[in-house]
């Protein structure tokens, strides 16, 4: 009695804390297979034994769900991000985040690469809000997701970022300061959960994404920074 | 011992050069004899099996090996290929070589210690072949095919890098081959000595071609060779056999075509058939016998030709009474003193000490 | 006293190792040997696995060895289970995408031996498997190790392909490099560091020990 | 012709190469004929890079060529440009990643040639640097084609290191490998199978010249 | 053409094997003779630089190369040295290996067109090194060294591996280096022959030393040495000097230790040195010089000494009027019949064709 749930890279720490929460209120084990979510499609397209699938995005559960290798009726949205702008120690952070940003006193850029991760596209859509797209064209870095974005960060690599308001909950994140970005800025950053076919008869599945929209389950999910969808 | 009989017509072709022989293998050993570059190693290679373009016919006996296509691949073949470059396994000891070679045996041969003595490769065992010099890589490399045990022998070279004492004591040891273990040998070598000591007939390749195989004796003896063999000295060969021993004097009574000689020497069993070379400046031509009374080797001989030699020189060819034939090589000085003409009869001094030893076997003769 | 990323990726390395070599062995030597036509088409088909990024192999490994794969489909109505996700499956995907590194360093080896030795060998009674085994393995000893050495050390840090294929299943296909990788994920650097050091470390003393054993075994003229 | 991505990919791979022939060849032959006791040392620690999956040894590359590492805080000092996220870096990091297979193909090539040549060539009067390209080289050619084969392919192919110190800017550091992954992680499977088809394709094609023209220009005998 | 001299004192240790040698060049050819194993191949790389661990001192004329760690590296020595096995570059068709010592070619040496010529490898200037024979290889090896024009020649064995006839050829070309050049050149062979013709000094090497460095002439002529030069018959070797030449019988008289000798043979001129071998067998010995009124090469000599020779054998030292001694051969009965006792005067017969005929040069005598 374990379960299988592939979760997106950014949700990794709360998915922990809450798998463990789960296990010991229920004893069952459940087993994460972090990642990339366009892999992670790939991967259940092709057989992966995955139960629970915690995507980056909507488009993807959907996907699966047209495709009819996911359930339709458990698709959710389990978590909304948001972002933050982030500047390493030494720079000045300015008091209206964002948009009191001066294009001059940034050397690196760092966002997740608006093409694969849903972090990405966000984070590109709020510095076209912020009309700074232009100014920061020569220094925009792309990482892989928003966690390589962090690693940039924590090696003095680049000087500002925007990444998930997740991270500033987390161990182990690099020095440095933080502003929310509003969320009208950008598109809401929306992560659906689904169930998947071969797991549409496993009863422990079913009750793992119960439990995530259980209150210890949100309590999580706050703590980190993520909204969540009623 | 019975020699299966080697039989090949084959052909290869290369750029800008064609082997191209047929003829088949004489009991004992046969010299392969020619110029650099004349076909030699290939003629062998392509006996072993080891040149797949070769085309044509080889048998072993009864063994078909090539039939226009290989038959019998080469390791089918148990032929033992001592190469000119004496490819030693590098990976493995001098002794870790000859234990290759004996654990796949299949054919009686000489023991491994025979070998070894005979060579002289005992203090060599474990060395690795890059820690060899030339000769004794060479050495190695004799030994490792002969306690291989093949059935058919071919050696390419195998001791052009040797000292001569090394080969005069390795030479008994190819020479007794054939006979012990009934195969044949075919042995490439630039030696004239070593034909002569060792070989019973001889092969002439020029230009991927045989243009000789004869007996050893025939092949030098005949003048019209004297030149292909490499600028010989006007000779005669001529197979002897041990009439009889004095003790005392170490001195042997040897029957000839050419009489009865008298040869001092290592003893040699009475019976056993020796070679014995003369060559033009081992004769010395006199009117009379007078101040040579009870020397040995004197013999009557009548002229029978005379043909300008060697610059300045009268090759007279003279037969004695029992009708052997040899060749002296005078100066005009000497010919006029002799007063030679065809037909004159004169003493002959034949020197001793220029005889062979010929260390094979007895089938020569049978065979003759 | 290994943990189970590495010691997993050991055994993956291991067995990818025997396999690339039962079966870049003798493909390096028809290589080397070959006078066929389609010689140069081979060799240029081995190289290729490099050319693909490890993630976009293993995508088409995903494929190939899934259940509707043309692989993994017979594999998968054979034994009721996918190729996918599975041990086996990372076998396969490693063995492939480290066949160039196993392949053409014993070619080479192959090559330099020569045809002298395998000569000699046949002219002494060894069959062409015993000439094979007894002289041209030995006397490519060198292209051997380096063969062992990339093969092994590719297998131990390859990922992308391995992620892709296997999934970081714990204890199935959740080797060492997706470990670290999931450390650094998570922001975990100090556990990050400390994998990669005692893999680093590992690799060291086990190449050190390869290396100063084969040394030692030749002597100086060879290597 | 070539897309962006592709093209720089090409570059990288050539410039690349040609850095590993630089500093590989001399480190090769080194590790071949070298008597030093710390030979095994070196060559352990020249397959070491393979053993960290691309993605860490990606972050330590970070560290070391950012603007406080060991060797980018210097850099940035002497050019005002960071290492990082430039294509300058990218080769840093594809050389150190590519080097055991430049280096280890040619060590065992270099050995093969032995001391023989070499020491003809002495005797001929020829300076051992002279010696080295004329003699030594064209007869570890093998070794050089190999060295340069694996090492090419495995820049192309090269990516999770890449991605990390470069960035991905277009342009500059966002090569095709790069722009493949992308396409599998946004679905867009078609785009991915072209031009994974094209890098296959026109790496084989390359490849085959490769082997073709090589053994044409060897004979028989040899290759 | 003044050849600066090579003086060395060397010492080389391996497991099993020293070398230690003392010694200096002297003009001309020296040949370096010895078993197969004995060092000589290990002396040439000492000598050329090769071998690291070489300790002692080396140095040609005022060059220092080696004073106990190398002063001079080996490429700098500007050595010729034509290895055992041939090492021709395999990825260099012959015309490129010859190319590259030509390119590097720092001192006169034959010219390319000559060397080609005389070796016999035009034809071959396109193979690759894989596609020669044994004895090609080692041609174009000698000849690629050759037009390297070094200024000290190294020689290990270049004609082992070839036929009388192109040796013949070739070794000319080779005895006539020191004298053209101006630089020393030392041959290892195992072929007596060579030496006879080529060298000027012999250097006899057991188990790592030198234990004869003598002119070839006495090395061969001392009793002591004819077993270590491999077993030898009894003979001496005379150096000659050309005195005059009947055209008519293209005979020549040549002024020896022994006597003027009437030679036969191709044109030599007047004046030029020669070399005599007068083996034991090469000597008939007579009571009177009746029955040889007329024939050349008839001396008067008196017994010196007599031992016994091999098996059978009688060795009888002898002196002519002109003070030269020489050995014969004969077995116990001749020797009762000529009753052969210290001081006896008889008739010797010398065979002519016993002639070698020296190539290279007048310094010989000069030095002498
Ligand atoms: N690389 C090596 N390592 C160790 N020992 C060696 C090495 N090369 C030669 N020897 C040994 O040194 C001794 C002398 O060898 P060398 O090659 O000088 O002999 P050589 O006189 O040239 O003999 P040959 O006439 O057979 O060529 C031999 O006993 C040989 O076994
Ligand atoms: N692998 C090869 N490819 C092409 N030609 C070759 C090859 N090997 C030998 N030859 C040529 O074939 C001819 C015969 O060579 P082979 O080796 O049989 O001569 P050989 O009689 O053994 O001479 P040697 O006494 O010099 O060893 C020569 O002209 C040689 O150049
Ligand atoms: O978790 Mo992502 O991959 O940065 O959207
Ligand atoms: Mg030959
Ligand atoms: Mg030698």
């Amino acid at each position: 009695n374990s379960i299988q749930v592939a979760v997106a890279s950014n949700f990794l720490v709360p998915l922990k804390e809450i798998a463990a929460a789960f296990q010991s209120a229920h004893q069952i084990e459940v087993r994460i297979s972090p990642g990339a979510t366009g892999r992670h499609y790939a991967q259940i397209v092709n057989g992966a034994p995955f139960d629970v699938f915690l995507a980056a995005d909507q488009a993807r559960p959907q996907r699966l769900v047209d495709e009819g290798l996911a359930v339709a009726e458990s698709l959710y949205t389990y978590a909304q991000g948001r972002l933050v702008l982030w500047v390493s120690p030494g720079e000045l952070l300015p008091e209206d985040g964002l948009a009191g940003l001066d294009p001059a006193a940034v050397r690196r850029f760092g966002i997740a690469n608006p093409r694969t991760a849903p972090y990405g596209k966000a984070a590109q859509q709020a510095l076209a809000f912020a009309g700074l797209e232009q100014a920061l064209v020569d220094r925009l870095v792309y990482a892989e997701n928003v966690t390589q974005v962090l690693q940039y960060l924590a090696t003095g690599n680049i000087t500002h970022a925007l990444v998930a308001a997740s991270h500033t909950f987390m161990e182990g994140k690099p020095a440095g300061e933080w502003r929310l970005i509003p969320a009208n800025w950008h598109d809401p950053i929306r992560q659906d959960a689904v169930l998947l076919k071969r797991a549409s008869d496993n009863d422990a599945a079913l009750e793992f994404l119960a439990f995530i929209k259980e209150d210890q389950a949100k309590e999580i999910l706050a703590r980190y920074g993520y909204g969540v969808v009623e | 011992m019975s020699q299966p009989r080697l039989e090949f017509d084959i052909r290869l072709e290369r750029p800008g050069f064609t082997l191209s022989m047929a003829g088949q293998s004489r009991p004992g050993i046969t010299a392969v004899f020619g110029t650099s570059g004349c076909g030699k190693t290939t003629f062998l290679r392509c006996i072993a099996g080891l040149e797949p373009n070769c085309r044509g016919q080889v048998r072993l006996g009864d063994e078909v090996w090539l039939d226009d296509h290989p038959v019998r691949p080469a390791y089918q073949r148990n032929v033992g290929l001592v190469f000119q470059d004496a490819r030693l396994f590098a990976h493995l000891t001098v002794a870790g070589n000859l234990a290759y070679a004996l654990r796949r045996r299949r054919r009686e041969g000489p023991a491994l210690d025979e070998v070894i003595d005979t060579l002289g490769i005992g203090h060599l065992q474990q060395s690795l072949p890059s820690m060899l010099s030339g000769g004794e890589a060479q050495r190695v490399a004799l030994a490792r095919a002969l306690v291989a045990g093949p059935s058919l022998l071919l050696l390419d070279e195998p001791l052009a890098a040797l000292d001569y004492g090394r080969r005069r004591r390795i030479m008994p040891l190819i020479s007794e081959i054939p006979e012990r273990f009934g195969i044949s040998v075919f042995y490439v070598t630039h030696a004239r000595q070593e034909v002569l000591e060792m070989a019973d007939h001889l092969m002439l390749l020029e230009q991927g071609q045989c243009v000789l195989h004869e007996r050893v004796d025939t092949a030098f003896s005949t003048p019209a060779n004297w030149a292909r063999l490499g600028d010989l000295s006007p000779m005669v060969v001529w197979e002897g056999r041990v009439l009889a021993r004095d003790e005392a004097h170490s001195c042997h009574q040897i029957d000839t075509p050419g009489g009865v000689l008298s040869v001092p020497g290592e003893p040699i069993a009475v019976g056993q058939s020796v070679r014995i070379r003369i060559r033009s400046s081992d004769v010395v031509l006199l009117r009379s016998a007078d101040s040579l009374a009870g020397q040995s080797n004197v013999f009557p001989v009548c002229v029978i030709s005379m043909t300008p030699g060697g610059a300045g020189l009268v090759l007279v060819q003279l037969k004695t009474g029992a009708g052997g034939q040899f060749w002296s090589e005078v100066d005009w000085q000497t010919a006029s003193q002799l007063q030679l003409t065809e037909g004159v009869e004169l003493q002959a001094l034949i020197r001793p000490g220029t005889m062979r030893r010929y260390h094979a076997v007895q089938h020569f003769f049978r065979e003759g | 006293m290994m943990s189970g990323p590495v010691w997993l990726s050991v055994q993956l390395a291991v067995v990818t190792v025997v396999v690339l070599l039962l079966i870049g062995t003798p493909l390096a030597w028809w290589l080397a040997i070959s006078k066929s036509r389609w010689r140069s088409s081979v060799d240029a088909l081995v190289a290729l696995p490099l050319v693909l990024p490890p993630t976009v192999l293993g995508f088409y490994m995903l494929i190939l060895l899934g259940p509707e794969g043309a692989v993994g489909g017979p594999w998968f109505d054979l034994t009721g289970n996918t190729l996918t996700f599975s041990f086996t499956g990372l076998v396969i995907t490693s063995v492939l995408y480290s066949l160039p590194f196993v392949v053409q360093p014993l070619r080479d080896a192959f090559r330099s031996v020569g045809p002298g030795p395998m000569e000699a060998a046949t002219m002494l009674g060894a069959r062409p498997t015993d000439a094979f085994f007894t002289v041209a393995c030995p006397l490519a000893a060198r292209g051997f190790l380096t063969a062992i050495v990339l093969g092994f050390a590719h297998t131990l840090g390859e990922f992308g392909a391995v992620l892709m294929v296997g999934g970081s299943i714990p204890g199935e296909t959740r080797v060492v490099a997706i470990a670290i990788y999931e450390h650094v994920e998570v922001l975990n650097y100090a556990a990050a560091h400390q994998l990669s050091a005692g893999l680093l470390i590992f690799s060291f003393i086990v190449l050190l020990l390869v290396y100063s054993v084969n040394r030692r075994g030749r002597g100086a003229s060879i290597g």
